[in-house]
């Protein structure tokens, strides 16, 4: 079978269901592919281990892939299981803040390491400073728990509507007590999770064979694991994954962002990524070639 | 012969000098212009291969000559430094198509800028202006080579940026992002380091002489105590954070949990080390317990306890880092080099690592020089 | 053992003086967000009900110690200790690589002390270097290291000690820089007037002399050799160990996780620094050391 | 003999065995001792019989094993935390992160003396010990016999009635040797204190004496005690005299006897 | 005066100045000296008047500011790299986690002796300084003289044919000195080694010696060498001669001459 060497971005979770079910299923075998799956973690940039050849294809967020290609990583996106954003802006209702007019003054929990482009680009376009002062919001650099919201050192955090939104609920918090900006809900969203890989290595018609085969295993492991969401919450938790609940939960909320499950990119969505990421000088010149849609034409017909 | 005085490193050099000449081309453009001699290409060297091979086999075949050190040590320095300059410089352009004899050559200058350092470390100069060159001289020229390896090798392997990007491109962004890199330096370093370095060193000093004071607090806390030197910081910092807000505050209280440990150790050990005629001394004074430790035997721990100062230094440096990477307002060298490495940025990332280290080295050298001037009896300082 | 009786009690009491203590901020850093659960739920509880929950919260601030010995002993007792959820097999993993990276650690710091004392080319060049090195953030480079050590095919358990090394070499260099230059000079003239050669100056006095400082150091280096095997779990994928489980807890705000996997931390770190110090000890009494 | 002052040290049956790691060594043996007021002692006996140990035990630095001992009428231990005597060690025993002055210092600041009583006292011995001038210098900075005499300055500043010192003259020259058992003569006829004095010059002993307590070794016990005949007033020709050489002629005698080898 | 025998230590017109953190101190100024092979010479003189630094600069531990020194016609560094002489400290210096046998075997090990003749010569060297049953003691364990007979059963292990010893019988008892001096001069005759020898005791001096240096302090010179007209057969009776008792007067006078207080 053919090796293929796949960087998660993050630690194994449902987020990433789709690629655990097509391995347990035997997806991938039946491709005569052999899929190594790594996981990620915080501080693992899936950029930095492409570019040092530990991996064949990335999950990566665009705005990661464009900053690297800017950095003459060539990175490509060769299909786009998530449709739809999943992060999110959550406020406390007995809080100070009901709408985006009441932003101004307040402290909002973000999350960097690439994940903070689509916040700067709203705020950007709602004409916020991000610097602190009085008529400009302060920005909080938030870790990986929702611990800013309960200890109120945040009057609004990040969630990911698969993850964190759900421990917000777990705190005790119930939907009817939190105002929500979700970015896809605002047309403010940045493409997440897509397969990234090297532009060099996919002129060679074997490695994009090998592509094609991936993405199409890949894409029927989405599909069967959004259909079946308990089965691949445990099939997570067997690979690793940490508390059953919570994993089922989170297959549920990231089965919506997958949508119809063929893997396509939406162009909009693209050209969108691109300009935040220009506007706010993340990248140097403008964007291009940085997707393909062969692979996903190929893969699913 | 005895007008001759090889090393082994000039000899090493004149070998790889050979081998690398008899390889032939130094680049792959060279190479595709070597094969196809018809076709006129640029390629890098054209004309400095011969002068570096040059430079590189007279500094060398100098060397071996029963010069004075400090002659030779010039020599091996003009020519060693001269001909990694070309090395670097000759390759912009062409990154990544270096062959084997580039590194030849640059291993070659290397060595020679070892004997160099060699000789010089080797110098007793009476004048204690020329010392003190010499002792800063020495560890600059092995700096230096440290980037140069570095620059030659990222830039002629062709390393990708986002992995290591070369030291000039690390200088250029330091000169670019001056007041960035300040204000970072000063919520990192001038609020929670410090504080954290104090308070900790403090704290762990003051359980080790509590523990030293109390026989019951001696055999409970230094169990205990143990159980906290290795509260982890990934596992601390969220806590901390927790607890003490997302400023520097709760950086602070992760670099005093880092830093308690190695002087509370270390100040035990060191309160054990006074010799024992000198404790029956301050015994037949009649001696209480605070005298005896102020005059007797907080003298006699300061090597060990300086060696905790010492540890401590870095330690408190990468602690408030690290915890900087938890939760933190948009400033700080910890949050800038987590943010960065996300935007790929990683020219920045190393140079808030070199901002750090130089932090460090300062801070540390400041520490060896306090223990110089009080720790001026110890055989270890008196020359040993 | 006779000593180990003598510290029974007050190990307990003080341990106990610190239960009571966290129980304390336990009830303290839990209220705020207790009031605001009742507060959205409508209730008014009594005082002993109110610190009673917040002694009880799923996800606590900070957890009671009771909620903290009851995950740590179903961790560590009541799962098989081979199923990766068991605290004992988390240890295990940590501690495998913690050893190495200390065996390496050790070694190396020894190596460049022994250098440093002996080269006075490594003496005025390699200190500033070694000093600038660890001020550099491990966390922010242990995924490139690990990135480049992967791409050469070097994975498992020798990234991770590798960290460890990182950390641990330079309490160790530094100890012993001081320790080998630490003999009196009555005793190093007495060995120049043997013309004694440097490594048997090296064997014969330097190193029996540096004892104390070495076992001190140690004990800093086996604590920061955990501490880098904790780290480096991280961007191995965190899949085993303390830190895996820290992470883990972490990301999901299961605080009482955390704090189990703290407490386990910090018990494998005391044992750890139990050891080196019953082994400098033994050392000690071996070379005849006075009874203090 | 005269009347006997009440006693300083009183010893009676003293044992004391060490534990080593290869077995117990008996360092003192069945030994009765009473030392009274105003008497100068000197303890004379081969190299390891126990001298050191028996003023150590005087001191409370080392604690009998069996036996009785009492300092000014009270425990050894009560009369050191009363500041009852001065130490001069064997070795020189000074700190080398003082200069000499302070390391002479050091017992005045434990008591708490003012400075200026400090520095007049610190004068006064350092001149007594002939090292004036070298105040100011490390103790490594001098040679081992200024290093012994600065420990007995120091020794000499805490100014205690009673004195226990351990070979103190033992690397001074016979001149600087006869200059200082002079002072030390001096001093002890004005002050009255009490002086336990080991020494392994016999002429030194008999000299300085009023009482010469003669040691054997293994077990430590005590074989001889002299009474002096010499009168108190003692100059340095007085070691010409028949009286003192009988005396000289008994200790040794004494301390052959004492001796393990007979050759 | 017999023929002069090839020089061991020949030194013209040394000076050593230390440099302290008060001022230059001058140890040693414009010293003279040959010493012939075969000799036994000794150094006598105050405290502190550059006795110890002399012995260090033949032993090559000391540079001196000026002047020049061979030993064995070489520098006195190439001599101590041919191991030419054995040293003796002033003080004992053990390694305290050696025992007595270890310390004494630490040279021998440097040497790189066979395991038996290291034990013989410990031995051999262990019942010399009378020290035989404390083979397995650590060094805190013994009395300081019993110390300081380790130290030099450690330099008489050594073997070299230069002995440098500085005061090493100072802590020893009348007895076991003479004993150690008797069975020293036997070895010296027997072996035809070079001795340098530092003391304070005139006629540890006189009885031993062939020559004896008088120095005096600040700055150390040497203001009188005296030879011996004693034979070399020297039983311990001699001490009484009237020729003994000249010399020892004479060195007497030239110590006192030298000494900066005339009381
Ligand atoms: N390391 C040093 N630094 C400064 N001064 C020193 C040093 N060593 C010795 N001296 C000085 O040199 C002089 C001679 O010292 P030395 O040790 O040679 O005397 P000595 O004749 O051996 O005396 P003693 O009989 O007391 O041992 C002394 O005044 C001493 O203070
Ligand atoms: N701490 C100790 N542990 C074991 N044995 C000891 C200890 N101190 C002394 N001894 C032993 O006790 C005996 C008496 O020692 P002490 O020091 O009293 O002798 P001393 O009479 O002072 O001899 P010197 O004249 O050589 O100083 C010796 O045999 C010695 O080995
Ligand atoms: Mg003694
Ligand atoms: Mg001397």
């Amino acid at each position: 079978a053919d090796k293929v060497t796949l960087q998660l971005k993050w630690v194994t979770q449902a987020q990433f269901a789709g690629y655990y079910v097509a391995k347990a299923k035997g997806f991938y075998d039946a491709e005569g592919l052999d899929v190594d799956i790594k996981p990620g973690g915080p501080d693992i940039a899936p950029e930095q281990v492409i570019a040092g050849g530990g991996a064949d294809v990335i999950v990566d967020w665009m705005g990661g892939a464009l900053a690297a290609r800017d950095k003459g990583v060539m990175l490509v996106n060769i299909a786009q299981p998530f449709k739809k954003a999943g992060m999110e802006l959550v406020c406390p209702k007995n809080g100070p803040i009901k709408t985006e007019a009441d932003f101004k003054g307040h402290t909002l929990g973000v999350w960097f390491f690439g994940n903070e482009y689509p916040f700067y680009a709203w705020m950007n376009k709602i004409g916020l400073k991000t610097d602190g002062g009085p008529d400009g919001v302060t920005v909080l650099k938030q870790s990986f728990d929702v611990q800013p919201l309960i200890q109120k050192q945040a009057d609004c955090i990040s969630v990911m509507t698969y993850n964190e939104y759900g421990q917000v609920l777990d705190a005790g918090y119930k939907p009817e007590d939190l105002v929500v900006f979700n970015y896809s809900a605002m047309g403010n969203d940045l493409l997440e999770d897509g397969l990234y890989t090297l532009e060099d290595k996919l002129k060679d018609p074997a490695f994009e064979d090998k592509m094609v085969r991936f993405v199409r295993a890949s894409m029927k492991g989405w599909k069967y694991a959004t259909e079946n969401t308990d089965e691949a919450a445990e099939i997570v938790v067997d690979a690793g994954g940490q508390d059953e609940n919570h994993q089922k939960f989170m297959m549920k909320e990231v089965a919506k962002l997958v949508d119809n499950a063929d893997g396509k990119l939406i162009p909009a969505a693209y050209e969108r990524t691109a300009k935040a990421l220009l506007d706010q000088k993340i990248i140097s010149k403008e964007a291009s070639g940085a997707y393909t849609t062969a692979i996903t034409d190929k893969a699913i017909k | 012969m005895n007008w001759l005085k090889p090393s082994w490193q000039a000899v090493l050099a004149i070998l790889l000098c050979l081998i690398a000449f008899a390889l032939g081309a130094m680049t792959k453009p060279e190479a595709a212009a070597l094969a196809e001699p018809a076709a006129t290409l640029a390629y890098p060297y054209m004309g400095a291969k011969g002068l570096i091979i040059g430079l590189l086999l007279i500094a060398a075949l100098v060397s071996t000559l029963r010069l004075t050190p400090v002659v030779e040590a010039i020599v091996l320095f003009v020519g060693a430094h001269a001909a990694a300059w070309l090395l670097v410089k000759g390759i912009a352009g062409f990154e990544g198509t270096a062959l084997a004899p580039y590194f030849l050559l640059l291993a070659a200058a290397w060595l020679l800028a070892w004997h160099c350092v060699a000789l010089l470390s080797s110098l007793r100069p009476s004048g204690s202006v020329a010392r003190n060159a010499l002792r800063l001289i020495i560890p600059a020229i092995f700096g230096t080579w440290i980037l140069i390896i570095w620059e030659a090798v990222t830039r002629g392997a062709g390393i990708p940026f986002i992995l290591l990007p070369p030291p000039s491109a690390i200088g250029a962004r330091i000169a670019n992002s001056l007041p960035i890199l300040g204000s970072d330096v000063r919520q990192t370093i001038f609020k929670a380091v410090l504080i954290g370095y104090v308070v900790g060193n403090l704290a762990g000093f003051t359980v080790a002489i509590l523990a030293d004071r109390v026989p019951f607090l001696r055999r409970g806390l230094l169990p205990i105590g143990n159980m906290v030197s290795a509260l982890p910081i990934i596992g601390v910092a969220p806590i901390m954070v927790m607890w003490f807000g997302f400023d520097w505050p709760s950086k602070a209280a992760v670099v005093i949990i880092m830093t308690f440990f190695p002087m509370l150790v270390n100040t035990v050990a060191g309160l054990a080390a006074s010799g024992h005629m000198e404790r029956d001394l301050m015994r037949t004074y009649a001696s209480g317990y605070w005298p005896t430790l102020l005059k007797l035997r907080l003298p006699a721990a300061m090597p060990f306890i300086f060696n905790a100062l010492k540890i401590n230094s870095t330690l408190a440096l990468i602690g408030a880092i690290v915890a900087e990477f938890f939760g933190t307002p948009v400033v700080g060298m910890g949050f800038r080099i987590s943010t960065e490495v996300g935007r790929m940025n990683i020219d920045m990332v190393w140079a808030e690592i070199a901002v750090a280290a130089l932090a460090g080295s300062v801070f540390y050298g400041v520490v060896a020089l306090v223990e110089r001037a009080v720790t001026f009896w110890h055989p270890s300082v008196r020359g040993g | 053992m006779d000593s180990f009786r003598s510290k029974i009690v007050p190990v307990t009491t003080i341990l106990a003086g610190v239960v009571v203590l966290w129980y304390v901020f336990a009830v303290i850093l839990n209220a705020p967000f207790q009031r605001d659960l009742d507060g959205r739920a409508n209730e008014t509880p009594g005082a002993v009900e109110f610190i009673g929950k917040t002694l009880s919260q799923p996800k606590p601030t900070l957890p009671a110690p009771h909620q903290v010995a009851v995950n740590f002993f179903q961790n560590t007792f009541l799962r098989s200790v081979t199923s990766n959820r068991s605290l004992v097999y988390n240890a295990w993993v940590t501690l495998s690589s913690t050893l190495l990276g200390f065996a390496f650690g050790t070694a190396l710091g020894i190596v460049i002390a022994v250098g440093i004392v002996h080269v006075a080319t490594l003496d005025r060049s390699l200190m500033p270097w070694i000093i600038a090195s660890q001020t550099i953030p491990i966390l922010a480079v242990a995924p490139m290291i690990i990135v480049v050590l992967a791409a050469i095919g070097i994975t498992g358990l020798i990234p991770k000690a590798l960290i460890s090394t990182y950390l641990s070499f330079f309490p160790v260099a530094v100890g012993m820089v001081k320790g080998l230059r630490s003999p009196e000079l009555m005793h190093l003239d007495l060995m120049h007037t043997y013309n004694a050669s440097a490594s048997q100056t090296f064997w014969k006095l330097r190193v029996p002399a540096s004892v104390p400082f070495l076992f001190t150091s140690m004990k800093v280096a086996v604590a920061a050799s955990l501490v880098g095997a904790i780290v480096g779990e991280l961007p191995t994928g965190a899949v085993a160990g303390i830190g895996a489980k820290l992470l883990a807890g972490a990301y999901y705000s299961q605080t009482i996780d955390i704090w189990s996997a703290l407490v386990a931390g910090s018990v494998v770190a005391a044992l750890l620094v139990m050891v080196v110090g019953i082994a400098g000890r033994l050392v000690d009494r071996a070379m005849g050391g006075r009874p203090a | 003999m005269t009347e006997k002052p009440p006693a300083v040290v009183s010893a009676s049956k003293l044992d004391l065995t060490f534990q080593t790691n290869d077995g117990p060594v008996q360092a003192l043996s069945n030994v009765d001792l009473t030392i009274g007021k105003g008497e100068f002692v000197s303890f004379i006996g081969p190299s390891g019989c126990g001298k050191t140990t028996l003023l150590r035990v005087i001191a409370d630095l080392e604690k009998a094993t069996a036996g009785t001992i009492s300092v000014n009428g009270m425990t050894p231990e009560q009369a050191r935390e009363k500041r009852a005597y001065g130490y001069v060690f064997q070795a020189a025993a000074l700190f080398p992160w003082r200069t000499i002055e302070r390391n002479v210092a050091l017992p005045l600041e434990v008591m708490g003396l003012s400075q200026a009583e400090q520095a007049e006292r610190i004068k006064r011995t350092m001149e007594l010990v002939n090292l004036s001038g070298f105040e100011k210098k490390y103790p490594w900075q001098l040679s081992g016999g200024m290093q012994q005499r600065a420990s007995i300055a120091r020794a000499l500043a805490f100014d205690a009635d009673l004195l226990l010192m351990d070979e103190p003259f033992g690397a001074l020259d016979e001149i600087v040797r006869d200059h200082l058992n002079e002072q030390l003569l001096d001093l002890w006829a004005r002050t009255n204190k009490t002086i336990c004095f080991v020494t392994h010059s016999i002429p030194e002993a008999v000299y300085l004496s009023t009482r010469i307590v003669v040691m054997s070794p293994r077990p430590g016990r005590v074989t001889d005690i002299i009474e002096s005949t010499l009168p108190r007033e003692r100059p340095l020709d007085i070691r010409e005299t028949p009286e003192f050489l009988a005396i000289a002629a008994r200790v040794r005698d004494g301390l052959r006897a004492g001796h393990s080898y007979d050759d």
